[in-house]
Parts: C-alpha cells; structure tokens; sequence
C-alpha cells in the first residue's frame, strides 16, 4: 500500500470508553483513525482494526458477552478470517474471544479485584502485525486496568499455543492469575491479536512513556508504510 | 467422615430494584435475531457443599445474598 | 399558597425542603465563604462551580456526599453517588475528566468496618471504571467516630470550552421537556428525606428503596448529552438527583422565571402502578431533564435511541411560574416552583461546646519518650492512616482518557489537556480530628492542606469546592461546629484567593454511638501553565540535597498523627495555622518549580518531618541520609525540643524539596529570606537520621506498602 | 396475546475451571463462623419470560453461557 495513509478502524460499542483514546493515538501513530459504529455492518474500508478497552455493554452477563453479536463484528469477522490485521486490548480482547476469533476465555482475577496498575511484559513473538517493529524478548512496561484479565485455554489449546509460538505478550509480574503468565495471545492465522495490557496509554513521552506506541506502530512497518 | 448435602441457592434481585444486566440482555436479544423474550432477570447461583443445613439460611443472609437489594431461596437438592 | 396543600403537593415540598435539597440549616452559614474571582465563570447555585482556565478552557467542578445511603447499602450507595457526581458535571455542559473520592470510616479492627471499606471502594471503582472517568485522587481515614457512619464524598472534574458553558435555567415558553436516560422506578421513594434523618435501627428497614446504579447507562448518558450539546440542540439541561423530577424541574423553571409542566402520564415507568406523586418524587439514577425547541424534539429522541436510551417528551415549559403536574389530562398538583426552590432556613445562636473545654491540654513533659526511632517510624508508616494507598486506587482505573499526568501516589493528581501546554492538578483533603479538637482552626487547615498539596505540585490553585459532613445542627455542639468551620474555611479561602464555587452539606451524621467528627472535606482544583514542569515527591537523583523550606523545626505535638499512633492520645490544641506564611511558602515552592529549579516537593503533613522524608523514600525507591552535623541539631529537636516533636511533630507550612547540589546556590538565592536548612542528602538505601533512625528500604516498604484489605474477599453480601 | 412461559437457566463454570468468585466465598465462611462448608462454586441464574421454548437452547449456548468455560441448564419453571 505505499505511501498511502494507513486508515486503521476503532470500533465503539455501547459502554466501550477507550474508543477515543484509540482513536487519538491512531492519528499518533501516522495513521488515519476511522470510527467504526458498532450498528453500521461496514468497515469503511480500513487496512486494520483496533477493538478497544472499556466495558461493552456495562461487561454485564460476561465481558464481551453481547457486543460479538453487534452489526459490526459481521464484517470484521471476514476481515479477520481475510487476514486483515486486528487488535483487541483488554475488552476488546474479550470480545475477540467471545467471537471465536482467539481462543480461551478471561476469567475473573483470581483476587477478585479490578487492577490498575503498570507491569512489566515480554515480548515472546515479533511474528504479528502487532509486534513487528518489536524484537523478540523485548521487556515492554504497560498499564493494565481490569477485572477480567485472567486468561483461561484448555490444556491442549494452551499447549498448542506455546507450540505454536502463539503468546504473544507474558507477563513477568502476573496481576490476574493469567494461565503460563499468558498477556496476549493471537490466532492461528497470526493476524489477530489480543492483549491485556493498554498499548495506547503509554504511546505519549508526557505520560511518562511512548513503547506502547512503538508497539501500536508496528502495524504500519507490516504495511510497509 | 460425615457425607455432605448439595446445596443450591437462587439470589435474584428484588423485586422494583433495578436490574441493569437483566434489561441490557433483553434490549440486546431482538438483535441477535431472538425475538419474543418479553423480560429477562440476571441474578447468582451458588452451589454448596455443606455437612448440615443448619447455618444454609445464615449464609444466606449474611454472606451469600445481599438482601438490601436481593432476595434468595435455596433447597437440597442431593 | 393560600390554600392547603393536596398530599401529592405535600410530598414535593417535604422532599424539597428536607436539608438534603434546600439547606435549611447552613444556607446562611454558607454566606461566609468567598465566590467570586476573576477565574470564576459559575460560583454557587448552579449544579457545578466552572473556573476559566486559560487557552478558552474551562473546568467544571463539585463535591458531593452520599453518606446516609453508603452507609445502609455501601456497594450501591458510593456506586450511586459517583454516577450523582458526574451528572451534575454533565448539566454544566461539560465532558467528565477525573474524579476522587475523599472516604471516612470506623477502625478496620471492626468487621462491619472492615465491610463498609471494602463495598465503598468496590463501588467507586465498579461505577467511575465502567463510566470510563478515571479516579485520580482522593483520601481516607479511619476513626471511632465514623463507626456506622462513613462518610463517602466524590468529587468530579469536568472539561468544557468556555464557550460552551450550559446552564440549567428553562426560558421559551412551549418549548418541550425532555427526559432523557433510564426508566423512572421506585428508587429511593422519600430518600431525600431519609437522607437526612439520623441512622437509626428503623431506617435499615428501609432497604427497599435503595438506588441501584447502572454506569452502562450513564456512559450512555454521558455521549448522548455531549453529542446533544454540540449539535446544539438543547436550551438547558438538568440533572435529577434527591427529590427526581419535582427538583431538577421546580429548579430549571425558577433559575428561568418560568413555569413548567410535567405529564407524569408521559414517564417512562419502570413499574406499573405508579403514583404521580412517585414519579414526581422518585430518584431513579440515570436520567436528564433538558428544555428543547418544539422542532427539534424529534431529532433529540431518535438521538437517545442511537445511544440506547429512553427518551420522551414529558412536559412544556409554560408562562405561568408554577411547577404544575399533570395526570390524565387533569392538574394534580400545582406549586409556585420558587417556593420549592427556596426552602425556608433556620439561624441559630452560636454556642461553645463544653467538650472543647474538657479536651485534656498536652503537656509534653509527662510524654514518655520512645526508645527506639526505628520502630516509632515503622509502627506510625504501618499505620491505617498513614500507609500506602495503592490498595485502594489500583482498584480504580486512573489512566483511562489518557491524560493522567500525576497518577495518585502524589500529593495531588496532575491532568493535561490534550493539544495544548495546559494542565491542572486536583487533591481532596479533611481533617476530622483536627475540627474536631478546634472547628476554625481544623476548617482553615482543611483549606491549607489542598492549597499546600497542589502547590507541591507545581500547580497554582485556583477555586474550591466542599462537603461539609456534620452531626446534627439541632444541637448547640453540632451548630457551633458547622458555623466555626465555615468560619476557619472562610478566612482561608479568602487569604488563598481560592473562592468556593460549589459545595455540598450532609448534617445528621450521628448513630446510637454519637456524632461523627466535625468533617468538612475540600476539593481544590489548580492550574499548571505548562504541564511538563510539575515535580513529585519522588527522589530522583543519587546525592541531591534535601532542603526543608519554612516553619519544619517550629512543631507540635498536639492533636497529632505521632500523639495518637504512639502515644495512644488525643489531647492538645493543633497550632493555629499561620494562613500568611502558608500562602507565602506555598506560592514560593510553586515558583521554584514553574521556573524549573526543582521536580521533587513534597509537604510536611500528617505523620511530621521524619514520614515525610520516608513518604519521599518510597517514592523514589532512593534512601536519604541526615548529614551528621545536621542531624546532632536535630536530635536535640532543632533547638533544644524533644526528639519526638522533632521528627514527628506537625506544624504546617512546610515542604521538602530537593536539588542537584550544583543549583544549591541558586536554590538559596530564590529562597531569599523564607527559612529554609538543607538537612539531609538522597543517597544509601533506605533512611538514616544520625543516630537516631536506620531503617533500609525493605522495611520501609514492608511497613508503608500495606494490603488495606482482606485478601480474595467475596463480593457484595451483607456482613456484620 | 399469547400467554408466556417462565424458564430458569442456571450457568455455573465447568468442572475443573477455576472458579475465583467460589473460591473467594468459600475462604471467607470460616471467619464468619461457618464451618463445614467442603466446595462452593458461584454461577450464573438467569430467569426468562418468553413465547416459545423454541429459541431457549440456542440462546443458552450462544449468548447466556460460554460454553469453552461453562455448562448451563434451562427448564420451564411455570
Ligand atoms: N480514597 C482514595 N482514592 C483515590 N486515591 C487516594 C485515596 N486516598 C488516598 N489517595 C491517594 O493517595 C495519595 C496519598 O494520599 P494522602 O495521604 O491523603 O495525601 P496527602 O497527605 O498529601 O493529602 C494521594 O495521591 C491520594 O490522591
Ligand atoms: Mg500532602
């Protein structure tokens, strides 16, 4: 795609309330930030996806529960399955799973309280759309704020996913009882990926750090842009 | 060792109180093509295993339900 | 009115006039603060001060308790009080940015306690997490007095162009109403006047009512009135809280001079079978009151409808100035809305307590000296009210909008405002113990802490608002202590340049158990011209000198954190606080950080000088060292005092800073003639006072970084 | 209209699946006094007033219950 302005969609369910700052660090990141409403079937023609934070649908029955079902996940689900670059942080991250479109589940915290706080993350594979412009092994500080983050796979499923080289993020200090420290995983197609931890929190020197940028912009190296 | 009775406890809310979750699961059901639900309650299901049935109600009470906002029934079912 | 008054009638004046809604008791006593400042766009009387803040900008804010209806449901009550909050934010036009919540209770030693903590805190966080407000501040303490009777406050920031300022006052005659959220219930029927009653036995039966609150809809909420707003759509907007409907529409329609109708018919109910009089009255949580333009109503509802809200037309505004309720057509009930509006008040004479009399006076002398520092340091860094807070608010989302500068941890939360150099701090601050040991003394120190602790920050405070928790003002105790506080407030307020611009009363906070202390609580909101240049109390460099600016040496043990921590005593009088030398010192530090001389401050508050420098230890994760010489003239309490009072005795206008030592000079020249000692260098691991005090890091951290609550505790129940 | 039939739908965590919510009520009862309280598990109750029992299944598998962690069951209360 060249040259070409990156557009990069951030969908907004009723209840999701890191929509807007996904949308402020898009245009941070180089990219055109395009609002995807959750009951317009159409993606607007966007080269990725952000599914943001927050609570859909107040989290009430479970996380992510209701929002799978809004208009617009029809189509994001065939720009996933298209192989179309896609991030859910932490809600977001629910609702990919609640979708199918990751695997396991989150769990409540194991202490049962919300968390908020800043962790220290490993960077365990550079091979997604998400993590490109990082290097293997990299150690990342990034908020966490949830109360639903403990990540849950099958035994076998988890296992594939350390064989397949498919944690993305693990935490080095686990604040949610997360099965194998696990902070991100993506699907098999490795398009998709899921995280705990807000990337878009720390994308700014004026709040103390920009890797969560970094991150984010690997998105626009896999682009070629 | 004493055998053990399989508790379950309903605890739903009250009636009049509000019940967000019950109201956004039914404003959401026509949408994902389930029609004809005309209400929808949310409440906790809690099951015990306990050696005697006398501290269930207390439990109950004090612990399980919050009867401020909750009411709660509960029955041995084995 | 000339004639009696039907029961549905009845019902609005009763829920009207209760304190709760029209201040029968302090409104005359509220007179005394100051309103007015060249910043001030909205002082009192609408639903939330707004101060301009430069670059067009401007922020709306208040304070507002919900104490009664924590105490009964502590989950729900401190939930609904956050959503109560943010809606009086919203009415002003402004988009919510931050909260904090300013918290009291019993002594965690008590389960019931150890309970109401617990739910409070999970309900500040259950609702401003889901809203998507992050929480950046607040306080708490733990005392006798508050057994069975918490006090919770919430505060809330709000972000407005000037421009854009929306008042509620209704104006156009047959322009409609609309109500706007979630559907109207029975909540809280008659819990505006329950609000006010004491706690009694009886009124836990009341449980029924109480007010579930739904963040899911207030995001909701939130959106809509924004988008609303900036399509200019509406004439004015109002929220509905104690007293619902009648309130928020007896209110718009006197604040514009006009009358207005509701066709209580035309509710949206949650119930069947409701009364007139409860959906006039009731207090469901969620919803808006705004007067539209005829033609624009359409286009206002099918916006609620994008945000899947309830929305319908429920009245007219009208010629006449009454509030007239309308049902089937007929006129059920009609009251001159400035009658309900203005509540009658009550002025009563000033009487001292005798209690203040009996307080036992402090004799230092006959205070056994503790012989091991180390341990006195530990046990008062351990304690509930001066450890670490972070097992409160990592339970609250504090980043979420991107713009938290400062998280807590600081003496006060820093915020930017995107796309400009702009930023502004806010800190909540009470001194219960302090009012209660001597009302004007602990009201003006309320006022200095806030001021103190944005100016730590860099930030140069610009308004106030209050909660005033009190007992009961019936009793000649309870009046003398709401009027002296106010005074003590007042003369702060007015010595700072810090009008109130909004403010809150809950009186009545007495159990079987007695009244709670005196408590009035300020919110204090400051500006920082450039956001980059703020300092925290953190160390941050190996060998940088640690320099104590104002009165450190000149303190006292009475009333203090060290009297009651180790020495098991309340007793003595606080010194007085020097309002002059507060102003000055504090106005000083923010200089010396604006202009960029130093990025580490922090004020000798609670707990004195020695938890200072550990609170700054911790911080930094760098240790501080007393240099000897320096520390010889300690020991002896910076000239021949005790050694106790040295180290943990309180004065007030006092701050640590901290420089490279190549800006020493500099440092000292600014300094001018303010006191000032360079006593001590950050450096070694952990904190070292002469002979006195050597504790490492670990312990430190141990003591300080304590869990508040109890680990895995269940959700909601009912305990105790 | 037609008349309406109630169903209860209980979701609890499957077998094996940690269960924080459970374990959190479980470690708090002796403080409380109870004693002899051997597994609690914390579910789901969710009470439906519908037409037809027709759409029940599908909405337990598709939206009340997720079934990689839970297991639910329904009947028609009255
Ligand atoms: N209830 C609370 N909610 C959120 N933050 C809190 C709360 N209590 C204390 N904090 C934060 O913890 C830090 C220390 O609080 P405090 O000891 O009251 O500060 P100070 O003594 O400077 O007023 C502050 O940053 C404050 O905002
Ligand atoms: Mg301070």
């Amino acid at each position: 795609m060249g040259g070409r302005l990156l557009r990069i969609g951030v969908t907004v369910f009723p209840g999701s309330n890191c929509d807007r700052d996904a949308l402020y660090v898009v245009g941070r990141m180089g990219a055109e930030a395009v609002e995807l409403w959750h009951a317009d079937p159409d993606l607007k023609s966007v080269d990725a996806v952000i599914v943001p934070g927050g609570f859909s649908y107040g989290d009430y029955l479970r996380p992510g529960a209701i929002a799978r079902f809004a208009r617009v996940m029809g189509p994001l689900e065939e720009f996933a399955k298209e192989g179309g670059p896609v991030l859910g942080v932490c809600n977001g991250f629910q609702v990919l799973t609640e979708a199918h479109l990751l695997p396991g589940a989150l769990l409540r915290n194991t202490h049962m309280r919300f968390v908020c706080d800043r962790v220290r993350v490993r960077v365990e594979t550079t091979s997604t759309p998400w993590t490109a412009a990082l290097s293997p092994g990299e150690e990342l500080t990034l908020p966490v704020a949830h109360n639903e983050g403990n990540f849950f796979a099958e035994p076998g499923t988890l296992s594939c996913l350390e064989d397949e080289g498919r944690v993305v993020l693990r935490y080095l200090e686990n604040p949610n009882g997360s099965a194998n420290d696990v902070a991100g995983v993506c699907n098999e197609g490795r398009n998709v990926v899921g995280v705990m931890p807000h990337p878009e929190r720390v994308s700014d020197p004026a709040l103390g750090s920009d890797e969560g940028l970094r991150l984010l912009r690997s998105v626009l190296v896999g682009a070629g842009v | 060792m004493p055998e053990t009775l399989k508790i379950r406890v309903l605890v739903r809310p009250k009636a009049g109180i509000l019940d967000p979750q019950g109201e956004a699961v039914r404003s959401a059901l026509p949408a994902l093509g389930f029609g004809g639900v005309k209400t929808v309650h949310v409440g906790r299901l809690i099951e015990l295993e306990v050696e005697s049935t006398d501290d269930v109600d207390a439990m109950c009470r004090r612990l399980l339900s919050n009867p401020s906002i909750e009411e709660y029934e509960w029955e041995v079912v084995s | 009115m000339g004639r009696a008054p039907s029961y549905l009638e009845l019902s609005l004046f009763s829920v009207m006039w209760s304190e709760h809604c029209g201040y029968k008791n302090s409104r005359p006593l509220l007179k005394r603060f100051p309103n007015q400042g060249r910043r001030v766009l909205q002082g009192p009387g609408e639903n939330a001060g707004v101060v301009e803040i430069g670059d067009g900008w401007a922020l709306a804010f208040k304070m507002e308790s919900h104490n009664h209806p924590s105490a009964v449901e502590p989950y729900e009550g401190a939930a609904t009080g956050v959503g109560g909050i943010i809606r009086d934010i919203l009415a002003m036009g402004a988009r919510p940015v931050a909260l904090l919540d300013s918290l009291r209770f019993g002594p965690l030693s008590e389960e019931r306690n150890r309970y109401l903590f617990r739910e409070v805190v999970r309900g500040v966080g259950g609702y401003g997490n889901a809203v998507g407000v992050p929480t950046v501040g607040g306080e708490v303490e733990f005392a006798d007095a508050y057994s069975g009777n918490p006090l919770v406050n919430a505060m809330c920031i709000g972000l407005i162009r000037v421009d854009d300022l929306m008042r509620s006052s209704a104006s156009g005659e047959g322009n409609l109403v609309v109500l706007l959220g979630s559907k109207t219930g029975r909540d809280g029927i008659h819990g505006a006047t329950f609000a006010s009653d004491e706690l009694t036995e009886e009124s836990e039966s009341k449980r029924s009512n109480v007010q579930v609150g739904d963040p899911f809809c207030e995001k909701m909420l939130i959106e809509c009135c924004l988008k609303l707003l900036g399509e200019g759509m509406l004439v004015s907007l109002q929220d509905l809280g104690a007293a619902g409907l009648t309130s928020s529409a007896s209110e718009m329609a006197a604040s514009g001079g006009v009358g207005i109708e509701i066709e209580t018919d035309r509710v949206p109910l949650r119930e069947g079978g409701m009364e007139p009089w409860e959906v006039m009255i009731s207090e469901s949580q969620e919803r808006m009151l705004a007067v539209v333009e005829p033609d624009k109503a359409e286009a206002v509802l099918k916006m609620a409808e994008r945000y899947e809200l309830v929305g319908a037309v429920v009245g007219r505004v009208a010629d006449h100035g009454d509030l007239r309720v309308i049902h089937e057509g007929e006129v059920v009930g009609t009251v001159p809305a400035g009658y309900l509006a203005d509540a009658p008040v009550y002025e009563r004479e000033v009487v001292r307590p005798t209690y203040l009399d009996e307080i036992p006076s402090l004799s230092p002398e006959d205070l056994p000296q503790p012989e091991n520092y180390n341990e006195v340091l530990l046990k008062m860094l351990s304690h509930s009210n001066l450890c670490s807070r972070r097992s409160i608010y990592g339970q609250y989302d504090h980043e979420v909008g991107t713009d938290t500068v400062v998280p807590p941890g600081a003496d006060a939360a820093v915020m930017r405002i995107k796309g400009t150099k702009l930023g502004f701090a806010a800190a909540a601050d009470g001194r219960g113990r302090h009012c209660y040991l001597d009302p004007r003394g602990g009201g003006a120190a309320t006022v200095v802490e806030a001021y103190r602790n944005l100016s730590c920050l860099g930030a140069e405070p610009v308004a106030a608002t209050d909660c005033l928790n009190f007992g009961s003002p019936e009793k000649p105790d309870g009046y003398y202590q709401l009027a002296e506080c106010i005074q003590g407030m007042a003369q702060a307020c007015e010595a700072f340049g810090t009008p109130v611009v909004s403010g809150n009363v809950s009186l009545f906070n007495e159990t079987d158990r007695g009244a709670i202390y005196p408590t009035p609580t300020v919110g204090m909101v400051g500006v920082l011209k450039d956001v980059n240049r703020h300092s925290t109390p953190a160390f941050k460099r190996e060998g940088d000198m640690v320099v104590v600016i104002g009165k450190g040496w000149r303190s006292s043990l009475a009333g203090s954190e060290y009297l009651e921590v180790v020495q098991a005593r309340i007793a003595g009088r606080p010194p007085e606080p020097d309002l002059t030398a507060e102003k000055e010192y504090s106005d000083l530090v923010r200089r010396l950080v604006a202009d960029g001389l130093i990025d580490t401050a922090h004020d000798i508050s609670s707990g004195g000088e020695a938890v200072a420098l550990a609170e700054m230890v911790l911080a930094g994760g760098l240790g501080v060292e007393y240099e000897r010489v320096k520390a010889g003239l300690l020991a002896d309490g910076h000239g021949g005092r005790r050694t106790d009072m040295a180290l943990f005795g309180e004065n007030g206008a006092s701050f640590l800073v901290a420089v490279p030592e190549e800006r020493w000079d500099e440092l000292q020249k600014a300094l001018g003639g303010v006191p000032h000692d360079s006593i001590a260098r950050v450096g070694g691991d952990g904190i070292k006072i002469g002979n006195l005090i050597d504790v490492g890091l670990d312990d430190l951290r141990e003591a300080y970084e304590r869990d508040l609550f109890e680990t895995h505790a269940p959700e909601g129940g009912h305990i105790g």
